[in-house]
């Protein structure tokens, strides 16, 4: 799944503290404290730039609004997207782990349970962040979306168990305790603009 | 309740279904020896004629002390306090004692039930020393929690 | 109910037993010597093996001891022990799609990809993207983009040949991309996506792409005389491409290209001829004439002799499938297997039905709604081997067993035990695999009738309509009524009203439309809204059982004639569905019939008739000597 | 623009060797270097705590360099119930080296060594297994496994669910020798229909094969309370108190949850292991193998019979690390100093590389453990419903001829094929007949027939799922039991399966199953810690693979014959 497209970075710009979306028809993205900072790729190497063009992209399609959101103050996914979906206008989010481990949950739901679940970081490609905005988007329209197929590997384990640890480890060390989310803005630059 | 009970079984009796099976009775009062197959045709037997009894679990119990396995006993010397319990208020004490699954008045009221309602003093002792240890740990009850649910 | 208590020693205990196709019910009775009957209780059980055949023996077993421990009876006190003269009424289903729509040449995209971008009508020149930049200015253009292209380049690459001066009308994707590229043009152009085969797109050759207004379809394309205007046909070339125009129908977008012999066609497939026999007459139909046409010729030829399905075409392979299972399961008295020559499909029942089919030929993977025919087909033999069962029955139990009377009028008799009913009555029996009626008439006369198709067929139609591939579901659908989930706290029933909850729905029916099951609400995989699922839900209860309860109430009614009929009882299943009595009712009303469901004995609704009739028919039997 | 992007031309380049050494499966493993701050590391840690002791009133008041106020709920469950407080000054005293000598000395039985670790602390149990490089560790859980007999546990289940394959290969795994069987499912519904299946395949391959249905709590308990399961083991439990909070349970949450199973009189083990702690992000600077040990004190506390360890589902993170492996041996070896039963991992999918997999369960399987794997997969790891495990059917030929290369017992046996397939037939007859009997979705023939030659859920007909979970529900609705399973199988003239399964279920009433690593052999005798205690002292002692069950082992699918060389023995 690759495109021949340049290669693009993204930085996340804060802009001002997050506070709740008053828009119906938004989804708030809601992104580690290191995703597109210490860390710039998924456990898999998927450019963090292009998770978030998919994201966005497939928000996009379906004619719906985004807002990119960073919590600092814990790397826990459940509470990530909790809290992402929280400040959401539409109440849908989509929460995401710098190693790509993704989510989608709604704020009515208790904080440990989610609409859709993405635990196999591994095997999520560009393709399928895409998918993700999608059925997100569609969530936030009330429509009733087929769920994202998931993918299982058995092999999965002794290839990327320890490295998800570390990966996870590391983000716990770029927790910034007693900050509160931050709107973001996605400034996407070309690497490669020939 | 027999008077084998209160002579102390040793590791030589081990195992009792096969060196004495004449200890050994069903919570129905029924001998281990009448769960034949044809007691079981006949429909003589019940689902609950295939349980443990309180004494047999106090058997295993000295047979755990006489193996140098304390802990062991006390579990199953909990295990025969809980034998009268229906499952599901076992199952509903399990829940009471997970974190911040009750309070302090909660876990007291427990231990109360236990030890009267159940006459299960050890388990009793076992809910009281949990009620210190969460009140010491934060893992009380708090007022207005989120609910939550088990997931790691 | 009403007897009084008599002294028990001198009542016997009978037990009815009614072995059905799917069910196998009990009623547990003390007769005393008078021939009064005092209920001790009823039950039900799964019918162990196809009905009428030795397996039931276990299922008759197994429902007797539980409905005697039930009532605190030993099985050594049942003096008699009275089984249904069961007529085996097994019935094989089968559906066989009669159209097959075929796009040639790749003329055509017609589907409905959920965000098409843009809206307008554009007609251009069909130019792969790749060869954008070395396109002349000038000409309009159709963009064509193949599937590794991403958004963010395809609108460079259109909108720097824009700026050239390429008149880059419309464009045609394989990715859902086409609100993402419209957004980013800097003249918005209807764009069609999701095209997955998009590289079979013939190149080089006028095309016309038309996007329809959200919540609208397309005009234009969907139109042969627009289709004329657009490319400029004469009246023979407009002739030929009226069938593009009839396939695009209702979409919100598609794109039409010209090539010279691109086409539509909508086929009808052979299924072969139904061969009927009946009423001395021999009468041949297609079977894709459709429902209507099979079922006026099957009412020339009451009654039915026998029905045959054309040798080596679909519905012949479907009758001898049903033939050969009848064969396995039928034996003669020797032990032999009946051959299937023997065995006579006593009815048919057809239903038009369609379903979701993807088009041949089709680049975006089209569905077109195919028709289809569905047929119950009913075979019924006199050698039934419930004798066999009744002498297996007799040695377990250690009791009398006996086969105490014809189905239909046993089902009648313990009818007339619900509140409010008197003869001349009509029972329904609406069962899984058949629908049964049979008639009483003042003067204690009864005729009985089966005919094909009943629950299952039911289940069969909304499961292919709904194209859910999981018969779990389409029973679900069936049984419970629907609801959509709005919140985690609220949902909308079928019939609008909204219900608040206390405790959230699990994540996995939010924003879904839901069953409403007493477990809770269980999802329906569909992108069907709520009011598609319930109009095919009711539709197909409609088509089989209000269709059968007419055509088997026909052939009982005095002189075929509803209007002879006063009580009209509802029995099985089916009877206890939340709308099936209430369409059936629906339908007699005109006919002044009253019509209601069964409630046997009173207490036991619409079950165990036919078991309670045994009893009720063996009380009075023993008691005529007497009185 | 759509052009492929040019290779970049300065590279450098491979050799040959390389690219071959490149495609090795071993390379598609993950490794990270240690990180041992965070947790991130096997065994040898300076963050770990060192050892230490007080004892007040006949309280433990210090533990490992924590006063007893600053006791987290694990240190506080440990030091009250699981520290034997009359030895704990007096053993913590001595000198670790001579603690881990006495692991590895013959002349000190296990009995001495028990006498010791007893009264060991966490700390001082680690800094023990330190001073053992792997082989020692090996040498110490020949002696200290807590049954004589080792054994082997397998995974039984089907990625359809389907019962009539469950049943069928447990009737093939209890007949190649497992001594416990493990099922799960896909669709959890499905469980009373599957668990059920396991039991009559079970009991038609070997009588007295214990089984289980890993399940939530509630469902577990409950399927085991009726009889239609025998053990239960995936009861989960965690080395540092947030992690073990994650969890949504407590040491003494646990501890009750342990006497609930055996008031019901059924066999139960824990389950933990290294690494999943600090996979949870929560290590608190501990390494692997000191949180492990944790662990399996609060087990012992508990007063569970047994645990389950080996890290288990985490294995990817020990096996990452350097010395992981050696922390998983050990973690094993404590187990049984803690004289618990240890079921020891060799369960989950571990290694792309057929080599790193073989080695892996070697500290296991030589010296011997009371279930070498506490999960061998009895189906084709496609049909493994616990996300594969480290050996699976394909297998079974290579575990037979390691067992004989080393003269070592893993638990199986050769079995020809003829024998195979009667079992398997006779299962699948044996869930026909019960099915038919409870008024359950019935076993068609063709299902008999591809049972008794299939090889995966793939080989067997589909079943009406819908069907089956109404089956599944009317199982739970209707109180089925393990007693109505007997009369079903009784009345369809299995007689000895029936008789099988009554003398598993009457064990229950004896609760000799609950005492610590009891199993039961084929005539019925309860085997555990008591009457078959490991008494290894040396060579020439402790169990010994001889005699009938040796020859038994000698066989392999094809062993030439040395009377005629022209045939093969059979």
């Amino acid at each position: 799944m690759t495109t021949a497209t340049p290669d693009r970075t993204v930085s996340l710009r804060e802009l001002s503290p997050a506070v709740r979306g008053t828009r119906p028809d938004e989804v708030v993205i809601a992104v580690s404290p290191a995703f597109a900072g210490h860390f710039t790729k998924t456990i898999v190497e998927v450019p963090h730039a292009e998770v978030l063009r998919q994201l966005l992209a497939g928000i996009e399609e379906q004619g719906v609004g985004a807002r990119l959101v960073r919590v600092r103050d814990t790397a826990d996914l459940a509470a990530i997207a909790h809290i992402g979906a929280k400040l959401s206008g539409s109440g849908i989010s989509v929460g995401i782990l710098s190693r790509g481990t993704t989510m989608i949950h709604q704020k009515d739901l208790a904080r440990l349970s989610n609409l859709e679940l993405f635990p196999q970081s591994p095997l999520l490609d560009p393709a399928v962040f895409r998918m993700i905005g999608s059925n997100a988007a569609q969530y936030a329209k009330g429509e009733s979306p087929q769920p994202v197929p998931t993918r299982n590997d058995q092999m999965a384990r002794p290839r990327w168990q320890a490295k998800a640890a570390l990966l996870h480890l590391k983000e716990f060390e770029c927790i910034e305790a007693g900050r509160g989310p931050v709107e973001v803005e996605a400034v996407f630059e070309l690497t490669d603009a020939g | 309740m027999s008077a084998s009970l209160d002579t102390g079984l040793t590791r030589g009796d081990y195992p009792l279904s096969v060196n004495r099976p004449e200890l050994l009775r069903t919570p129905t009062g029924k001998p281990i020896t009448a769960l034949t197959m044809d007691a079981v045709v006949s429909g003589e037997l019940s689902a609950e004629d295939l349980r443990i009894a309180p004494e047999t679990l106090e058997l295993q119990a000295q047979l755990a002390d006489a193996s140098n396995r304390p802990q062991l006993a006390m579990n199953f010397r909990r295990a025969a306090e809980m034998c009268a319990i229906p499952d599901a208020e076992v199952l509903g004490m399990y829940n009471a004692l997970r974190p911040r699954a009750s309070t302090a008045a909660g876990l007291a009221a427990l231990a109360d039930r236990l030890e009267t309602t159940w006459s299960a003093p050890v388990c009793a002792g076992l809910v009281r020393e949990a009620a210190e240890v969460y009140a010491r740990r934060d893992l009380l009850a708090r007022a207005g929690a989120e609910d939550g649910e088990d997931t790691p | 109910m009403g007897a009084p208590d008599r002294d028990p020693s001198s009542a016997r205990l009978v037990v009815g037993v009614d072995i059905g196709n799917s069910t196998t019910e009990a009623c547990l009775a003390a007769v005393a010597p008078d021939g009064s009957v005092t209920y001790l209780g009823a039950g039900l059980t799964r019918t162990t093996g196809v009905k009428g055949t030795p397996d039931n023996t276990a299922g008759a077993l197994r429902v007797v001891r539980d409905v005697l421990a039930r009532a605190g009876r030993r099985p050594d006190e049942v003096h008699t022990v009275l089984l249904n003269e069961a007529t085996p009424v097994i019935s094989g289903l089968a559906m066989e799609t009669i159209t097959e729509t075929i796009i040639t040449e790749s003329t055509m995209i017609g589907h409905n990809p959920t965000t098409p971008g843009g809206q307008g009508l554009a007609v251009g020149t069909t130019v792969s993207i790749a060869d954008l930049a070395g396109q002349p200015p000038g000409d309009p253009v159709v963009c064509v983009v193949p599937a590794e292209w991403d958004f963010d380049d395809v609108a460079r690459v259109v909108n720097a040949a824009v700026a050239r001066g390429v008149a880059v009308v419309a464009a045609v994707l394989a990715g859902d991309d086409a609100v993402l590229v419209t957004n980013r043009l800097d003249r918005p152009v209807p764009v069609v996506d999701e095209v997955r085969a998009v590289e079979k797109v013939p190149l080089g050759m006028l095309a016309a792409v038309e996007v329809a207004a959200p919540g609208r379809t397309i005009r234009t394309l969907s139109d042969s005389y627009g289709l004329a205007s657009v490319f400029g046909l004469d009246p023979e070339q407009t002739r030929a491409v009226s069938p593009v125009a009839r396939a695009l129908t209702g979409n919100r977008s598609a794109v039409v290209v010209r090539t010279p012999s691109g086409d539509v066609t909508d086929r009808r497939i052979p299924v072969g001829e139904l061969v009927l026999r009946g009423a001395g007459k021999e009468l041949r139909i297609d079977v894709d004439a459709g429902a209507e046409a099979i079922m006026a010729t099957i009412a020339r030829l009451q009654p039915l002799d026998d029905v045959h399905g054309e040798p080596g075409t679909h519905v012949g392979g479907m009758l001898a499938q049903v033939r050969d299972t009848m064969a396995d399961v039928l034996h003669d008295a020797d032990g032999s297997a009946q051959p299937p020559a023997e065995i006579a499909i006593r009815d048919v029942l057809a239903v038009d039905t369609f379903v979701p089919a993807e088009v041949r030929g089709g680049l975006a993977g089209e569905i077109a709604l195919e028709n289809a025919v569905a047929l119950a087909a009913m075979v019924r033999t006199s050698r039934s081997r419930m004798q066999l069962v009744a002498d297996q029955v007799s040695e377990q139990l250690g009791a009398w067993a006996e086969i105490g009377g014809v189905e239909g009028e046993m089902a009648v008799g313990g009818a007339l035990t619900t509140p409010g009913v008197d003869r001349p009555v009509a029972v329904l029996d609406l069962g899984g695999g058949s629908t049964d009626a049979a008639l009483l008439t003042r003067d204690g006369v009864c005729t009985a009738v089966h005919v094909a198709g009943a629950g299952e067929l039911v289940t069969k139609l909304i499961d292919s309509e709904l194209a859910l591939g999981d018969r779990e579901v389409a029973e679900g659908v069936k049984w419970h009524p629907l609801a959509k989930v709005e919140s985690f706290f609220h949902l909308r029933h079928e019939d609008g009203t909204v219900q608040f909850f206390d405790q959230p729905f699990p994540p996995q029916v939010f924003a879904r439309v839901v069953v409403l099951t007493p477990d809770g609400p269980v999802p329906v995989e569909t992108r069907h809204g709520l009011d598609h699922v319930r109009r095919v839900r009711r539709a197909a209860k409609s088509r089989v059982f209000v269709v059968n309860a007419v055509r088997a109430l026909r052939q009982v009614a005095p002189g075929a004639d509803l209007r002879a009929l006063d009580f009209v009882v509802l029995l099985g299943g089916s009877a206890l569905d939340f709308e099936i009595p209430e369409l059936i009712a629906d339908e007699l009303a005109p006919y002044g019939i009253v019509c209601g469901t069964g409630n046997v004995l009173g207490t036991q609704g619409p079950r165990t008739a036919v078991a309670t009739g045994l009893v009720r028919a063996h009380a009075a039997a023993s008691s005529c000597p007497a009185g | 623009m759509t052009a492929t992007q040019p290779r970049p031309s300065d590279q450098p380049r491979h050799s040959l060797r390389t690219d071959v050494l490149e495609a090795r499966p071993v390379n598609l493993d993950g490794f990270v270097e240690e990180w041992p701050e965070k947790g991130l590391v096997a065994m040898e840690s300076a963050f770990d705590p060192a050892p230490s002791v007080r004892v007040e009133d006949g309280r433990i008041v210090e533990l490992d360099g924590r006063q007893r106020a600053d006791f987290d709920f694990m240190d506080t469950f440990i030091a009250d119930h699981a520290i034997d407080v009359a030895s704990a000054e007096e053993s913590n005293a001595l000198p670790s080296a001579e603690i881990a000598r006495m692991l590895i000395d013959p002349r000190a039985s296990r009995d001495d060594v028990l006498a010791v670790t007893r009264g060991l602390t966490p700390a001082k149990v680690l800094d023990v297994l330190k001073l053992m490089n792997v082989v020692e560790i090996m040498q110490g859980m020949q002696k200290m496994r807590a049954r004589r007999t080792p054994a082997n546990q397998a995974h039984s289940t089907s990625a359809r669910d389907n019962p009539v394959q469950v049943a069928a290969d447990a009737a093939e795994g209890a007949l190649r020798g497992f001594a416990e069987l493990e099922t799960t499912l896909g669709v959890l519904r499905y469980a009373p229909l599957v668990a059920i299946a396991l039991q009559v395949g079970a009991q038609v391959g070997r009588g007295g094969v214990l089984t289980q249905c890993a399940l939530e709590e509630a469902t577990e308990l409950e399927l085991g309370m009726r009889g239609i399961t025998a053990y239960a083991e995936t009861i989960s439990i965690y080395g540092t108190e947030s992690v073990f909070i994650d969890g949504d349970d407590t040491p003494w949450s646990k501890a009750f949850l342990a006497s609930a199973y055996a008031s019901r009189g059924i066999k139960m083990r824990f389950t933990s292991g290294t690494g999943s702690e600090v996979q949870m992000g929560n290590a608190e600077g501990k390494s692997m193998l000191y949180l492990e040990i944790r662990c399996i004190l609060m087990a012992k506390g508990a007063g569970v019979q047994g645990l389950q360890n080996g890290s288990i589902s985490c294995i990817g993170v020990p096996g990452a690390v350097p010395g992981g492996l050696r922390a998983v041996a050990a973690e094993n070896l404590v187990a049984s100093m803690m004289d618990l039963e240890c079921a020891s991992g060799n369960d989950q999918s571990f290694s792309h590389s057929a080599m790193r997999r073989t080695a892996r369960m070697m500290p296991q399987l030589l010296p011997g453990t009371d279930f070498v794997c506490s999960g061998y997969s009895a189906v084709p790891n496609a049909d493994n419903m616990f996300a594969g495990s480290n050996f699976d059917t394909e297998d079974y030929d290579d575990w037979n001829t390691i067992q004989r290369d080393f003269q070592v017992d893993g638990g199986l046996r050769h079995v020809r094929e003829d024998e195979i397939l009667l079992a398997r037939s006779k299962a699948a007859r044996a869930l026909q007949a019960l099915f038919a009997y409870l008024d359950l979705p019935a076993v068609t023939d063709d299902e008999v027939e591809a049972a008794t030659y299939a090889n995966s859920s793939a080989d067997y007909p589909f079943r009406d799922v819908l069907a089956d979970l109404k089956g599944a529900q009317a199982v739970m609705d209707r109180g089925i039991t393990g007693l109505d399973i007997v009369k079903g199988l009784e009345s369809a003239g299995f007689h000895d399966v029936a008789e099988n399964l009554l003398t598993v279920l009457r064990q229950r009433v004896s609760g000799d199953l609950l005492q610590t690593s009891a199993v039961l052999t084929a005539d019925f005798t309860p085997l555990s810690a008591i009457n078959d205690p490991n008494d290894y002292a040396g060579p020439g002692t402790g169990y010994r693979l001889e005699g009938e069950r040796w020859a038994e082992l000698k066989k392999l699918r094809h062993v030439t014959s040395a009377t005629d060389p022209e045939s093969e023995v059979r």
